[in-house]
């Protein structure tokens, strides 16, 4: 018994001996005044790899990232959400159906030739192709709309009726420039190479292992870094160890509670970027479900707490947001209040007192806050007699069930919309119409389409009388029902390189001012 | 006294049954045996009774996020604000419940395999042990993600997991027991008084299998929990918001920096089921031998 | 996909021999320890505890305990990183040895028990007792006989557990943010990539094939009468 | 017409099979053997082990099929007989009985196989165990409680349950010390008295078979060397083999 005794005692003792070492926190001490170097090597510890890499055709946020360090857009957007001048110098508006871009002078693709109005406009004509128009078409108006070469350096766009979603679009990841010429050539498989007019372009690749970019001798915008290396790391302890151990310089995180996990590595900046893109509650309101009667969408709205899942789910890091992304400066506020009496009285006269239902939600590695909201649902559904089920399920199965089915293969979904750069891009999201991927699940409401269509083609600010009609509209009925924002969490040492962080993001860009990324001397010593 | 012929005389008139000794008093004076015993009973009835015991709710998020132990929170809190001493106590259950299913279906099935393969001819025999041998050299978490790849994460994969984990240990060993019951001369007799093969199951081989069989399961529940922590672990297993030691193990692994106990509190009350599994089960094979 | 195998293998395959010296060499002391500390009775049952707490203790406490205190405490052992064994030795051992710990406390207590059965049957053998009635000591009289009976029974569970650890080391990987074949079997079933995992799983059976042929070949080393009959 | 004999084996050989289906290895056991058992009649089959009695034995229970020739049971070719109709008490009482049943369940086992009716049973395992000199508060007990003649009892017990046309004794007394030894013989020898059964008496111990056996063959490397009734086994014998049988067994 005495060796087992001596076991048990060597167990305990342990904490004791380590409380003489030194706590890794505590080590490392103040650092000296930092002054940006340039050249030399960042590396980025990237959350997901990039796997759809054709602008036009790309859907994953996890592409458009490294499509935006590699690629440059007519138009950007700026930090406070406005659109700014990119490879367009500057446009005009003859009519409020027609614009002008100047193309730079300075602008070249990476392997030497200089940009074209040509590119510029067969880049868009890829998307607006009447046989094959890409999902992206319809924020600039679909196949209606036109883009001609006036000349070298001058593009013009066409559309059939005003479009407040057009310009802020062009800044999307989907709307950069690619070479065209090589492209139509067949020389360049724009689905394999990326080949841009952006601060890096790509040395080489290893699937699932890491990128390695070096800069474009003839960018435009010049990067500070000679090179940026990208190793992929879907798992977000590896992350925070190699920002603690200093493998990688910088990592961005999908999960609100990255900076209480980052708070222990020393010399670490962590900012908080807002997103405009948001999380929604899908109802699957096609077929013979209980979610046909608006009545029951209705009652789930009111019975969700969505201030509880922006406190536990976002870590108080997040926003309640409407219809219209919070993260939007002077968004329309939701109509949505939390009232589980009329969730219950709503029940009870739809005849589903008892409502139990399935929500799926996503397993992207390490993503963890579609499942953390959809049991806060749970949690607050309950109180109003609705049983939830929640299901994880894998990415693809997912997609098949929920996006690729007519009608979807599900009950609901809790999933996050993109709204881009504009305040009401994300408003065609609740018209089958308008965004065909919502066929399975959204109900064909032609008045719906129409108020959306209207708050488009509206002049005025962002709170136009037309764009709040169709929030209000959206809200009551109920069939996706928006949440809370989806804030990124970007961190990077201090002591060993400078970046700037955006504080608000529109395009899924945490690394929208990769060019101002450098490595860092630190003083004092 | 109608029908006394086979369920002999009524009991007043019976000499005290002798059942096995070992089934009588399980762990004469070994004190490792009372003490996983003890253990045993204590986290069974903790995993089947918390819902009685004033724990708290384990779905409701009542506290702050991700807080260590404190006099409101016994055991802390997880990333939803939810107490986690409930779910730890529902996790118990969760787990040992799961192996225990996952068990019950390998033993069945093995003790099935292992009786056919001792009766079988030999090459059907041998062909059992070979595969038998494959299986049990597989890497169990292989098996695992092999499984939940085909079913989708969830208790099944788990159950599943375990089963083919546990499978090929109790096959050997029902076959073994099979195979040594059946040379001996009460089932020749019984053989050639005409019994077929569901009768000499039934009445000698299956009662005499017995505690090898429940020795095996011990050792089988207890490496069957390791499994379902591994799994779950790595997210395969037992999907949110049920919980299990391992799934809450892997969530607190997020925040190991943070609030360390939300990960080692679970993974030392596995460590502990674990351990009171592998000290009965040691015990009664210690038992076993001395006979 | 083959080269991805490869180079992750290279993290395994250091994990595997790492994990598998610090099964052997504790798990055959132990056993030897309890086997011939097993007549008496108190020794005994502190013998059976110690083993019973090797086969109990879960990978994913064990692991998350030296991951918090690595990440937490100045210790000399790093998480997250693995140096090249060529480049830095040091740093892939101050990396590698906690994993392979973690990875080798099951199959210490799996070794510790066959070793003590096989010395519990040698020093059981009639000739064995009367040496001891004698007082003559037994370890040193018998040490090639005792050697002989451990070793088969050793190997063979220490060719299972390797084969185990090729394979199997997903959650100590994960644990460690390690990028070995574990993890990447574990992220080609979350992406459903096939052939990915048909891969990893023919590389693991390939390793098993191969380390039982070693083990056969040292069957033969040991005992010369196996590999005889092998041949004939 | 004559009765046809109880058992009878005709022309039978065995030989075992080992190894892989590459090299297999036949070891030839019975060849060309020939028996007839009369009904009622009880049969000493002796010789040292690997002669081949056990296997003559497990022939003429059906426990295993010969290479070639026939056995025949009651004149027709041996299939599975009707439940009860065969029986064997076999060598070693540790592993007689079932440690599980009691001897009232382990003696009833053949009745129930027989399918003989339920509310007769107990009487009829009673009154065999006192055939067999065992109390009826033995019914309740476990082997575990039993000596090992006891147990051996209850073997034949079980064996006479059901009244069997033949039953085959496999070294049934070998394993008992001989004081034992001898009551069983009494015992079987009794008991055949009564229920006439035909019967083999398989023994390395030429004088307990002697005493038991109405006629005595003796086998050597299986085939039959020597052959005779009971009575002749007394004075020295004139087959070589035999003769070193009866040395062995003191006579």
């Amino acid at each position: 018994m005495l060796r087992a005794l001596l076991t048990g005692g060597a167990g305990i003792a342990v904490p004791g001996v380590l409380s003489g070492c030194a706590r890794r926190a505590e080590v490392g001490g103040g650092i000296g005044p930092a002054t940006a170097v340039p050249g030399g090597t960042v590396i980025w510890g990237k959350s997901a790899e990039a796997i759809a890499l054709d602008p036009p055709k790309s859907n994953l946020g996890s592409s458009w990232d490294l499509i935006q360090v590699i690629y440059d857009p007519l138009v950007e957007l700026d930090d406070n959400l406005n659109v700014v001048p990119a490879l367009a110098q500057s446009w005009q508006t003859p009519s409020p159906t027609e614009y002008v871009f100047s193309l730079r002078p300075d602008a070249v693709f990476s392997h030497g030739r200089p940009l074209t109005a040509d590119d510029v406009v067969e880049t868009f004509r890829r998307h607006l192709d009447p046989e094959n128009p890409t999902s992206f078409a319809s924020f600039i108006g679909g196949p209606s709309t036109t883009v001609s070469k006036l000349d070298d350096r001058t593009v013009r766009f066409r559309l059939a009726a005003p479009s407040r979603t057009f310009l802020s679009a062009l800044s999307a990841a989907s709307a950069v420039i690619l070479p065209m010429k090589e492209i139509d050539a067949g020389g360049l498989d724009p689905t394999t190479e990326m080949l841009g007019t952006g601060p890096f372009l790509v040395q080489s690749h290893e699937q699932d292992q890491r990128w390695v970019l070096v800069r474009n001798p003839h960018a435009w915008r010049s990067p500070a870094a000679d090179r940026l290396v990208i190793p992929i790391m879907p798992d977000v302890n590896s992350r925070i160890a190699a920002l603690g151990n200093g493998s990688i310089d910088i990592a961005d995180f999908d999960q609100p509670d990255a900076p209480l996990l980052l708070s222990s590595i020393p010399n670490l900046a962590v900012r908080v970027q807002q997103c405009t893109d948001f999380f929604v509650l899908t109802l699957n309101a096609c077929g013979a479900t209980p979610f046909a009667d608006p009545r029951v969408r209705q009652a789930i709205a009111c019975g969700i707490d969505r201030e509880k899942i922006r406190r536990v789910a976002l870590a108080d890091a997040g926003e309640v947001t409407g219809v219209v992304s919070a993260a939007f400066p002077g968004a329309i506020p939701s109509s949505l209040r939390r009232d589980p009496d009329r969730a219950r009285s709503l029940l009870a006269e739809a005849g589903h007192p008892n409502l139990r239902f399935e929500i799926i939600y996503g397993a992207t590695a390490g993503d963890t806050v579609g499942g953390a909201i959809t049991q806060i649902i749970q949690q607050s559904l309950a109180e109003i007699g609705v049983t939830v089920v929640a299901t994880q399920l894998e990415e693809g199965v997912l997609n098949q069930r929920a996006w690729v089915s007519v009608p979807a293969q599900m009950d609901a979904t809790v999933t996050y919309y993109a709204a881009f750069g504009g305040p009401l891009m994300a408003m065609r999201n609740w018209s089958p119409q308008l965004a065909p991927f919502a066929v399975g699940f959204q109900q064909k409401d032609p008045h719906l389409t129409e108020l959306i269509t209207q708050a488009w083609q509206a002049e005025g600010g962002v709170v136009t009388e037309a764009a709040r009609r169709a929030a209000e509209a959206i809200e009551q009925q109920a069939n996706t029902i928006p949440l809370v924002t989806k804030p990124v969490v970007v961190a990077y040492r201090s002591d060993r390189v400078t970046a700037k962080i955006s504080g608000l993001d529109g395009n899924v860009d945490p690394m929208r001012h990769v060019e101002a990324l450098s490595r860092t001397h630190v003083g004092g010593r | 006294m109608t029908d006394s012929s086979t369920t002999g005389a009524p009991a007043a008139a019976r000499p005290a049954r002798s059942a096995p000794r070992s089934l009588r008093i399980p762990f004469r004076g070994d004190p490792l045996g009372w003490l996983g015993l003890l253990l045993l009973v204590l986290l069974v009835g903790v995993g089947i009774l918390h819902p009685l015991l004033p724990l708290g709710d384990p779905l409701a998020s009542v506290g702050p996020r991700v807080a260590g132990p404190s006099a409101r929170f016994l055991l802390g809190t997880d990333e939803l604000g939810r107490s986690l001493l409930p779910r730890v106590a529902s996790a118990i259950g969760v787990t040992i419940v799961l192996s225990a299913i996952a068990v019950l279906v390998a033993t069945v099935v093995g003790v099935a395999i292992g009786c056919c393969a001792a009766y079988a001819s030999r090459r059907v025999d041998q062909l059992i042990t070979r595969v038998t041998d494959v299986l049990f050299s597989f890497p169990t978490i292989l098996i695992a993600v092999l499984v939940s790849v085909v079913l989708g994460p969830g208790r099944p994969a788990a159950i599943v997991a375990i089963v083919a984990v546990t499978l090929p240990t109790m096959i050997r060993v029902a076959r073994a027991e099979a195979l040594r019951i059946v040379e001996l001369d009460f089932v020749t007799s019984a053989e050639v008084a005409g019994a077929r093969l569901g009768w000499i199951v039934r009445r000698h081989l299956l009662p005499n299998m017995r505690e090898a069989v429940i020795v095996q399961c011990t050792y089988s529940i207890s490496l069957g929990m390791l499994v379902e922590g591994g799994i779950s672990f790595l997210g395969l297993g037992v999907q949110a918001p049920d919980t299990s030691l391992g799934a809450l193990v892997g969530a607190g692994r997020l925040y190991l920096t943070v609030a360390p106990s939300y990960l080692l509190i679970p993974g030392f009350v596995l460590g502990l089921a674990v351990l009171a599994f592998n000290l009965v089960g040691d015990s009664l094979r210690a038992q076993r031998r001395e006979q | 996909m083959a080269g991805e195998i490869f180079g992750r293998a290279r993290v395994t395959i250091e994990l595997a021999v790492l994990g598998g010296l610090f099964t052997v060499v504790p798990g055959v002391a132990l056993g030897l320890l309890g086997g011939v500390s097993a007549r008496r009775r108190g020794s005994a049952t502190a013998t059976r505890l110690v083993n019973v707490l090797f086969l109990s203790l879960p990978e994913i406490l064990l692991g998350g305990l030296l991951v918090f205190v690595i990440t937490t405490y100045v210790v000399p052992f790093t998480v997250g990183v693995w140096p090249s064994l060529v480049d830095d030795p040091a740093g892939n051992l101050a990396a590698a040895v906690p994993p392979a710990l973690v990875l080798s406390t099951f199959g210490i207590g799996v070794v510790m028990a066959t070793t003590r059965r096989a010395v519990g049957t040698v020093l059981d053998e009639p000739y064995v007792r009367a040496t001891e009635i004698r007082g003559l000591p037994v370890l040193t009289t018998y040490r090639h006989h005792l050697w002989r009976n451990i070793a088969a029974p050793v190997l063979t569970v220490f060719g299972i557990y390797l084969a185990y650890l090729l394979g199997g080391a997903a959650i100590v990987e994960n644990l460690f943010a390690l990028n070995g074949l574990g993890s990447y079997l574990i992220n080609a079933a979350d992406q459903r990539d096939y052939p990915a995992v048909q891969g990893v799983v023919l590389a693991a059976a390939a390793a098993f094939v191969v380390i039982n042929m070693l083990i056969d070949v040292l069957y033969g080393v040991i005992d010369p009468r196996v590999g005889r009959r092998g041949a004939a | 017409m004559a009765e046809p004999p109880l058992v009878e084996l005709d022309d039978v050989s065995f030989a075992y099979s080992q190894g892989s289906a590459w090299a297999r290895v036949r070891t030839p056991v019975l060849e060309s053997f020939s028996l007839q058992i009369a009904p009622g009649e009880m049969i000493g089959l002796v010789g040292e082990s690997g002669s081949g009695k056990s296997t003559v034995g497990k022939l003429c229970l059906g426990l295993m099929r010969p290479e070639s020739g026939q056995v025949r049971f009651t004149g027709t070719p041996m299939r599975r007989q009707r439940p009860g109709t065969l029986s064997v008490v076999l060598q070693h009482p540790q592993t007689s009985l079932n440690p599980r049943l009691t001897v009232e369940r382990s003696v009833a086992e053949p009745l129930a196989l027989a399918r003989a009716d339920r509310t007769g049973r107990r009487e009829r395992v009673l009154q065999i165990l006192e055939q067999v000199g065992l109390d009826p508060s033995f019914a309740q007990r476990y082997p575990a409680q039993l000596s090992g003649g006891q147990r051996q009892r209850v073997s034949i017990a079980r064996a006479l349950v059901t009244e069997p046309r033949f039953v085959l004794f496999d070294e049934a007394v070998s394993a008992l010390d001989v004081s034992v030894q001898a009551q069983i013989i009494n015992l079987i020898r009794s008991l055949q008295d009564v229920h006439r059964f035909g019967a083999i008496f398989i023994s390395h111990d030429l004088r307990a078979t002697r005493y038991v056996a109405d006629r005595i063959i003796v086998l050597q490397a299986g085939a039959i060397v020597d052959e005779g009734s009971a009575h002749r086994f007394y004075e020295p014998a004139k087959h070589e083999y035999t003769r070193k049988l009866q040395l062995a067994s003191d006579i």
